[in-house]
């Protein structure tokens, strides 16, 4: 059926082989950097693989010996943390993270969209410019002039409006958790809103939308993957942000049934003791166990937020 | 200069971190082949360090080669004395008290007593500020100002803070507060208070009146050997102890009988 | 250049100049675009086509350092006037872009977002409007059954007359469809000229197309346009068959360039 | 003139509604959005309105002091330098391959998402976790006590996560076309991804890096731990094995511990030069951004 | 079905049969594409036209979940043999999308993408080669003074012929241009068939267009798919003129669908 083949096409034919042709050297040589690349990669993302699970074997490993001498119900459902007089009920910690993570995402979520929106949809180029950068110079105050600035300013304020004798507590440290993780949320918020193509901007202001309705039933439904990354993201800065907390908290082992009353999360009651206890004690293990709960936390909300995005997605 | 080489890991106490590191600059000035690296988180972390083997010194704010409420001793650790630590009660600056008997202390920190009218003040309720477990001035203050009793432990008033800094800020911005700490970290924006009617002064520390004070230990693993034994001796030695330890607002270990 | 004679104007576009930046891109253009009608754009790419459309439902507002001169008017009222409401304007002049762009939502909501926008929120009402706008789209019959599947899904033509629908459904009086066949298949496209022949009965119609033989077939009246300034226009017969101006006739019959 | 539409057509006849939710949500926004600029404004003011002014070369490369008042915040400033570069040496390779990896490589099946999760919520580790992980790595199973790489390479290790879902993420939002456009020259996989994903993911790539090198900088926790609370105690040191105090750890240590009379003030001075500084590596990372955009004129 | 007597064969497929994931995409498809000629697919949307296109550079290996059975061999080689060099064979078989995809970046460095690519780093030869390609394509003269501006600057229509530029940049053997046109105006269309044209002596073009006009004026041979399978291919004057099947006939008058 084929016809005899033109000398050209022959040509063609055998170049496409890789052992042959005249460029042979340089393809064998890209096609080796692409192999070695690809390799790089795989081990890179291994060796981030051998870290966390590193870090879970560590905290696991020390963290679970706590069941020997502390049964489960009383670790996660107890309320009483006297370690010296044995009783290591960590409730109250896992009690204050959620609500702490969950108040602080409250406060931030709301108003970081509106930030993001502010820089991606409304702002003009020039302040938008030099908006980016600044936001991101948050980020890096350290967390001990946000903790210093929430105990000398914040508390005193708070203090002062509410009429409480102490104003430490989960109000406080949701507010300084917030200020910490606005620029992370709002920032890639923003990246993500900026990526959702024009057409659909164009679509809805065609049909008469204004930029309320606009933003609000296209722009960030578009986008609602990227908003919930940068959610993800925030939300787990602001569930191990350790300093700061400790310093606006109170870090008294008691339930927060108040927001401005002193309490504690895992991760101020990790740091306030992991220094101060021995290594070969109940206690010790305690804190690994909680520094390892933390992460099954963390997990579990991310899983959480995922799994309600995709619902959202189906409808 | 001398031919003194070496490598020393100091860990424990960040009380003693000022004195260590400036006996450690000092020390590196006549000895420049000796590094030293110091590190703090708390004074249970030095002796722990040390056995270890991840640290030479362990700074401790006791004497840890001896049981103290809450810890056990650390078998085969040399304890030396460095410095005198005087502690003090602290209040607010608007609080109306300026004494207390160690009972009143006793009653205050135990919870017991929750509005500084019970002990001579105005109406007011009284916010609790404790440093955490495992503190060295801690230890002390519970050793030596309350005789032992024990802390609360929760409250409406009652926080907890993690470092000496904290504890000034923390008493120095919060109406009605009390807390402790080092002679050396009081300030004129709050008020040190007499306890049993003496104030703490370093006069009083040196003449027995005033009680509140410990010493600061390096606890080594056996007899310390080499750069170690030489930079503790330099660090008890007259020139530093009078010189700078005296600066830093600590008291000679020699000044105590 | 003259206007054809033709039905009533509803658009009157009046020495219209319009510049981004620098550029000059419409040369003073004048023309009356008649009620009930088809009238094509034509031209080469470049020319200014989609850029005078766009003038007319005011989309070339959010393109910043643009600058208009001159006067629009649609029924009388000036559209660039201080006292219009830019969304009633945009609900009143429909637009179908090149690209087809659904909205990332189910197929019933695509076409709901617009009179949802303008505040119907009653189930029945917003049902029914969908049904009327897909039928006057003729794509009902293609997705009656699937109105809550993803509009993504569709084929490219369908998602073109999706997007038809959704402008339809808002009730204008005036629809701008910039090229809207060019990424469709010949049926499809087909498909998309009879909707364009029905709708004319009851809408006012602007299209902007590179196929001559499009226009030819669908428009009354043709506009040629080349560098930002209209060349020629007049009813489309008389433009096809009796050129006036000789770049046109160079244009239609291919030969220029 | 038509019969059909009646004069000023479009002049809203439902006046209240959208234009009203509209402009408040416009003025909702600007509220907000200024209310950020005030608020950060006011905060940098507050920052640096104490520090900046008693700033002085000789604190910047002077030597700390424990007793006498006028200690600079040299070397802990050089250490600061010295360790981020490390640790962004470090882990912007690693986050970026491992990145890459998931965003072009990773098959789509449940271990690599559930990989993505793990790596996501390795983000929330508490910091002081990260320490521990580098006393045991760096004291305890090398033995090189507390070291400038020892703190560095924990660092690397915290920011990692970030770097490496934020890096997919940029990737992943480069629109196919751009990728099989490349492709269809006869690109190989590296050649597209050098040449067009990441030159296009390099927005999302650098905002990714600014947090994570402004949040190094500002880091105290990890250091204390494995890098220490000293310095060599002379100006360039470059050497990895010294004992390595950034300038957090020295904040933290002067408002936490710190016996000098001058501690407030070197507290604000060195929190104003860290925020300053932290200014400048944001913009030190955008300028190949503005060259970027600049080339597209 | 019987292939068209015409002049060598350059592409050779047999029995291609394609999955996506379960849905059989092309059925059974046979045909040898002649060298150095201009062979055009038509049929309506979704019959299977861009996939087969796809197959023969390689570019489907990129969709997941596809899978192929039987034979492409181009001049002989079997392009879905183990020894085949992917990036050899897309750099001699081009492609130029549907939609136009310039990269963001300038012009100029959007044409010498390719060349560098596979090697060229002399500026000299880059410039050379830029100008000759976007001569080829027609875009010279419109964008020689701005070849520092973003691609993206331009019009859809220049945005296009830049991608054929681009593609001719890297001189491939073959050019597959699916639906290369639809986004063109009749001037850019036509100077791209020209140019077509012109380049069959040198070049093997494979064409899918929506355009029976287009692929009656331009082609060679003409192929008709219809659900995945080849429903008649011959020359095109004799599948215009004289079309052997019922459903060819019903397609290419209009009277489908
Ligand atoms: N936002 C803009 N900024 C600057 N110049 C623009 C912009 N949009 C279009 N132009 C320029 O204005 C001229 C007219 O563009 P327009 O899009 O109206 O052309 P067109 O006739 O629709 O072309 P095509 O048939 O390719 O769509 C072109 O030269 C184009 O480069
Ligand atoms: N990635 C994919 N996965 C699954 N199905 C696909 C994919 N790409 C195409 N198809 C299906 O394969 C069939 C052929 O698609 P193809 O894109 O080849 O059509 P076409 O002839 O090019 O149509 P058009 O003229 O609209 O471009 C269609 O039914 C399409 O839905
Ligand atoms: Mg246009
Ligand atoms: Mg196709
Ligand atoms: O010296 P401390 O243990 O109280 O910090």
């Amino acid at each position: 059926m084929s016809a005899p083949a033109s000398a050209a096409a022959t040509e063609l034919g055998t170049s496409l082989k890789t052992s042959s042709g005249k460029t042979f050297g340089r393809r064998a040589r890209l096609a080796f950097y692409n192999r070695t690349f690809k390799a790089i990669c795989v081990v890179c993302a291994v060796f981030v693989c051998i870290i966390l699970f590193s870090i879970l074997f560590l905290m696991g490993r020390t963290g679970i010996l706590t069941f020997e001498y502390v049964s489960p119900m009383e670790f996660f459902f107890s309320t009483e943390w006297v370690p010296e007089n044995e009783q290591y009920g960590a409730f109250v910690f896992i009690f204050g993270t959620f609500a702490l993570t969950a108040l602080t995402m409250l406060i931030a979520m709301p108003i970081s969209i509106l930030i993001a929106v502010f820089l991606a949809e409304v702002t003009p180029p020039w302040l938008r410019a030099m908006l980016r950068p600044v936001l991101d110079l948050l980020v890096g105050i350290p967390s001990v002039v946000y903790g210093f600035l929430g105990m000398t300013l914040l508390i005193p304020l708070l203090r002062d409006v509410t009429g409480t004798t102490m104003g430490d507590g989960l109000l406080a440290a949701a507010i300084v958790l917030t200020i910490m993780v606005l620029p992370t949320i709002s920032r890639i918020s923003d990246d993500a809103i900026t990526a959702v193509p024009k057409k659909y901007r164009d679509a809805s202001y065609a049909l008469g939308g204004t930029r309320f309705q606009t933003t609000f039933k296209v722009v960030l439904p578009a986008a609602r993957s990227g908003i919930m990354y940068a959610g993800i993201l925030g939300m787990a800065r602001a569930i191990g942000e350790t300093m700061a907390v400790v310093m606006v908290i109170g870090n008294t082992p008691q339930l927060a049934n108040s927001l401005l009353k002193p309490t504690s999360v895992l991760t101020s009651n990790i740091v306030m003791q992991i220094a101060n206890v021995p290594f070969d004690s109940t206690w010790n293990y305690a804190l690994y166990l909680m520094g390892f709960l933390l992460l099954v936390i963390s997990l579990l909300m991310i899983v959480l937020i995922r799994f309600m995005q995709r619902k959202g997605v189906q409808r | 200069a001398s031919k003194l080489s070496g490598k020393i890991v100091i860990n424990g106490s960040s009380a003693l971190l000022p004195l260590t590191l400036q006996a450690a600059k000092e020390f590196k000035k006549a000895n420049p082949k000796v590094k030293i690296s110091a590190s703090a988180a708390g004074s249970i972390t030095g002796p722990q360090s040390v056995r270890k083997g991840i640290a030479d010194i362990g700074a401790v704010d006791w004497d840890a080669s001896q049981d103290v409420p809450g810890f056990k001793k650390f078998e085969g650790q040399v304890a030396h004395k460095v410095a005198v630590i005087p502690f003090a009660a602290v209040v607010n600056k608007g609080v109306g008290v300026d004494n207390l008997t160690t009972k009143q202390l006793q009653d205050i920190f135990s919870g017991k007593v929750k509005n500084w009218k019970e002990v001579g003040g105005s109406d007011a309720s009284i916010v609790v500020v404790n440093r955490a477990f495992g503190s060295g001035t801690r230890v002390n203050f519970q050793m030596k100002a309350l005789d032992g009793a024990d802390f609360m432990s929760k409250g409406d008033n009652y926080k907890e803070v993690k470092s000496s800094g904290d504890m000034k800020t923390a008493v120095e911005t919060t109406p009605n507060a009390i807390g402790y700490m080092d002679l050396v970290y009081v300030t004129s924006k709050m008020k040190a208070l007499k306890i049993n009617d003496v104030a703490p002064t370093e006069a009083n520390v040196i003449n027995g009146k005033y009680k509140v004070w410990g010493y600061g230990y390096y606890m080594t693993k056996g007899q310390p050997t080499g750069a170690t034994k030489a930079f503790i001796e330099y660090i008890q030695s007259k020139t530093f102890q009078n010189g700078s330890l005296k600066k830093l607002k600590f008291i000679p270990i020699s000044a105590m009988k | 250049m003259q206007a054809p004679a033709h039905t009533q104007a509803l658009i009157e576009i009046d020495k219209l100049n319009l510049y981004y930046g620098t550029f000059h891109a419409l040369k003073n253009v004048s023309m009356e675009i008649p009620e009930k009608a088809i009238t094509a754009f034509i031209g080469p790419s470049g020319c200014g086509k989609s850029t005078l459309l766009r003038t007319l439902n005011r989309m070339n507002d959010m393109i910043a350092g643009t600058r208009i001169e001159g006067k629009i008017a649609i029924g009388g009222a000036d559209i660039y006037s201080k006292e219009v409401d830019v969304e009633t304007l945009r609900k009143k002049v429909g637009m179908v872009f090149q690209q087809p762009n659904p909205f990332p939502k189910s197929i019933y909501d695509n076409v709901a977002y617009g009179p949802r926008l303008h505040g119907i929120t009653s189930r029945k009402q917003l049902d029914e409007i969908v049904e009327t706008s897909l039928r006057s789209a003729a794509l009902w019959e293609e997705v009656k059954d699937y109105l809550k599947r993803s509009a993504l899904s569709l084929s490219g033509g369908q998602q073109q007359r999706l997007c038809i629908a959704r402008a339809l459904a808002v009730e204008p009086d005036v629809l701008l469809m910039d090229e809207a066949t060019s990424a469709l298949d010949p049926i499809s496209t087909l498909k998309i000229e009879e909707l364009a022949q029905e709708l004319k009965d009851r809408y006012t119609i602007v299209m902007v197309t590179h196929n001559m033989h499009q226009a030819a077939r669908v428009s009354n009246q043709t506009v040629f346009f080349l560098n930002g300034e209209v060349v020629e226009y007049a009813e489309t017969e008389k433009l096809f068959s009796t050129p006036r101006d000789q770049r046109t006739e160079d244009y239609i019959s291919g030969r220029f360039g | 003139m038509s019969a059909g539409i009646q004069k000023s057509p479009f002049v809203s006849s439902r006046k209240s509604g959208n234009r009203l939710k509209n402009n408040l949500f416009t003025g909702l926004v600007w509220t907000v959005g200024i209310c950020t600029i005030i608020f950060i404004v006011g905060l940098l003011f507050l920052i640096l309105e104490k520090g900046m002014p008693k700033l002085s070369l000789d604190f910047l490369l002077g030597l700390p002091d424990e007793i006498m008042e006028g200690g600079g915040i040299g070397p802990a400033l050089f250490n600061s330098f010295y360790v981020l570069i490390i640790s962004l040496v470090i882990s912007i390779p690693l986050g970026m391959a491992a990145g890459i990896y998931l965003a072009e490589f990773a098959p789509d099946n449940k271990f690599i998402g559930f990989l993505r999760v793990c790596v996501e919520g390795l983000a929330s580790v508490p910091s002081i976790i990260f320490g521990l992980f580098g006393i045991v790595l760096f004291v305890e199973a090398f033995d090189i006590g507390l070291t400038i790489i020892g703190g560095a390479v924990s660092l690397a290790f915290l920011n990692l996560p970030v770097l490496t879902r934020v890096t997919e993420e940029a990737i992943r939002a480069v629109p196919q076309e751009m990728k099989h456009a490349s492709f269809a020259l006869g690109g190989t996989h590296l050649q597209t991804i050098r040449r067009v994903l990441i030159p296009v993911a390099l927005n999302g790539i650098i905002t990714g890096i600014c947090l994570v090198a402004g949040r190094a900088f500002g880091e105290s926790a990890v250091i204390i731990l494995t890098a220490g609370v000293t310095t060599s105690g002379v100006m360039w040191d470059f050497n990895l094995l010294s004992p390595g105090e950034t300038l957090a750890v020295h904040l933290w240590y002067v408002q936490s511990e710190a016996i000098v009379p001058d501690a407030v003030e070197i507290a604000e001075k060195s929190a104003a030069v860290l925020v300053f500084i932290v200014l400048l590596i944001n913009l030190l990372f955008r300028i190949p951004l503005w060259l970027n955009a600049r080339k597209m004129r």
